[in-house]
């Protein structure tokens, strides 16, 4: 037996890790770091294959990611406090927020555990449900599923809702669920933080909600039509709302002060009409106005 | 509609609509008022936010414009 | 818009809408008529064919009693 | 509709609608301003808030779609 | 909004609108016009059909109507 | 629209909004500024309170949908 | 807002919404850029289909409803 240094007792594996990490941490520019806690290990193959090309996901022990990075010059002082507990390591040459989008839009699903709360709807479908009669009888007529049986098996015979969204899904339904091969609740990686070429950008900011952005673009829009309007910008389409709105007030104005020309006694008139025929029927089932307001 | 137009008259010129404001107008318009109407009228109109009920139908007469260019 | 009201009053109760007719009504409610917008109101209106106007407004009596109902 | 446009650009820019102001306008734009009804609109508007007018006008769109719905 | 009252007043009174006109207008309702702005705003409106823009404009709140039915 | 964008830019950021500025963003964006057009948008800009602007434009379309749904 | 409007300024002007170009406009505008904001709003926008949106959003009134409803 020869002598034991300490350099042999580091397994080859770990620095062959290591060095993998390195030469993948050299040619990314991004590293997204993200909780495995509670996250189903079989899933990550299916996040792996969707981003394919795009981007690369390792599981690795967090100090030999440490060392890796720090070896590729990153201040892992900036991470230290993102690498405890299990984490998945998603490096990429994309824009951090383009992942996280797109693991937003793909949706994972797991069998329910009891004490999960349906992501979608809960659905019993009608039909053989491959179980045997027996015990499992009695926990279909818990869960109030109208069945049958036939050929020694347990048929369901409507489709059933058991869990609506957001709900708590019965703890009895959980392995007819299995049995079944219905996944009603989603899961998805948390994101800890993103290190983008020296810039540390928090998980929760890596979530993003579209539908915000398309708000504020709407808004945006809304904002400088309706300031290039309030100006008479000169483009043709502004002034086309410009006109428009000017004859609104134009219009109204008129109407209030009572104000008739030829051109504007049919809005101005009408407006009175109405707001004779609102008063009216507003009272014409009180009072016998010797009239008669269409409805 | 002579009683309704006589009321928002009243109404818009910021006046009480009253049985005696609104015969007042009628006879100067020449109309025979019926007192029985009137008094209905009034009560009624007094259980109403006329105010609230024009500005509702203030869109009313742009759609009655549009129809007809 | 009290002109306006008092000019729909005398059409519908089929008196013609003269300076005098709808200087009477607005007198009658309490409303110090203005000569010029009397004059204004009355040659506008000449120009008008009032039922021809509230004919086409009658598309709005819909949208207007159901704001109402 | 010029004397309504008028006062509007007027008010536009934040300037008092008066006869005088108001004929100059139509005058600059080779209309033969008609003193009456200079007179007449000048005095109407003194009894409405213009702001507030427009501001309801800039709503009705949205009330007519509120009737509808 | 000035300069399309203005624009709108000269459409009214069936006159031309050119930087002229627009400007006679503007500087009569006491506001200094500027040369570029007018410039702009005669070239824009040239290629706006005024007449139909309005008769759209009425229209507008039904289709809202519509959409919302 | 880049010069209404751009004078949005700046209002939203709390800067003045001066045709140096503008240009600024402008070329920055990669577009030719236009001397005349820069110098009449900060012009009319100057003219308009932009914030009351805004807010009406955002009450609007908010009470449409409210409204609506 | 300021990324909101920069990036549309882009937009608007056919260019490529990039974390360099909206960078540029923002330090001409004298805003210092939050460079997470800048990435996240680049990402976000390339996965809006603006256009769209904008078709959506154009007449203004009509398009709140149609969206709402």
């Amino acid at each position: 037996m020869s002598l034991v240094t300490q350099q042999r007792k580091i397994p080859d594996w770990k620095i062959e890790e290591v060095k993998e990490l390195e030469a993948i941490i050299k040619k990314s520019k991004s590293v997204i770091i993200a909780s495995l806690q509670g996250f189903p290990a079989d899933k990550l193959h299916e996040i792996r294959k969707n981003l394919r090309d795009i981007a690369e996901l390792r599981v690795s022990k967090n100090s030999l990611f440490s060392i890796a990075a720090k070896n590729s010059g990153i201040n892992t002082e900036l991470l230290s406090k993102y690498l405890t507990g299990t984490n998945a390591f998603i490096f990429t040459n994309r824009n951090p927020f383009e992942i996280s989008i797109m693991l937003s839009k793909f949706k994972l699903k797991r069998y329910a555990i009891p004490g999960d709360k349906a992501d979608e709807e809960v659905v019993i479908p009608a039909g053989d449900t491959g179980i045997a009669a027996g015990p499992m009888l009695s926990v279909f007529g818990k869960l109030k599923i109208k069945t049958k049986v036939q050929d020694g098996k347990i048929h369901v015979i409507n489709d059933t809702t058991i869990a609506k969204p957001g709900e708590e899904i019965p703890a009895d339904a959980v392995p007819i669920l299995q049995k079944l091969g219905i996944m009603p609740v989603y899961v998805k990686l948390s994101f800890k933080a993103a290190y983008d070429e020296g810039l540390l950008i928090e998980g929760s900011q890596l979530e993003i909600n579209l539908d915000s952005y398309r708000t504020q673009v709407i808004e945006a829009y809304r904002n400088i039509m309706a300031l290039a309007t309030e100006i008479a910008y000169p483009v043709p389409e502004v002034l086309k709302i410009s006109i428009e709105k000017a004859m609104r007030n134009a219009m109204s104005l008129s109407t209030e002060i009572g104000y008739l020309t030829p051109d504007n006694a049919q809005f101005v008139i009408s407006s009175a009409q109405a707001k004779a025929l609102a008063l009216a029927s507003a009272i014409g089932d009180k009072v016998d106005l010797g009239i008669q307001v269409q409805v | 509609m002579e009683y309704i137009y006589a009321s928002l008259l009243l109404h818009s010129a910021k006046k009480d609509i009253t049985e005696d404001s609104l015969k007042n107008i009628l006879v100067a318009a020449g109309i025979s008022a019926d007192d029985a109407r009137v008094k209905a009228v009034v009560a009624a109109l007094k259980e109403v936010n006329i105010d609230e009920v024009l500005k509702n139908a203030a869109a009313a007469p742009v759609a009655a414009v549009a129809t007809a260019a």
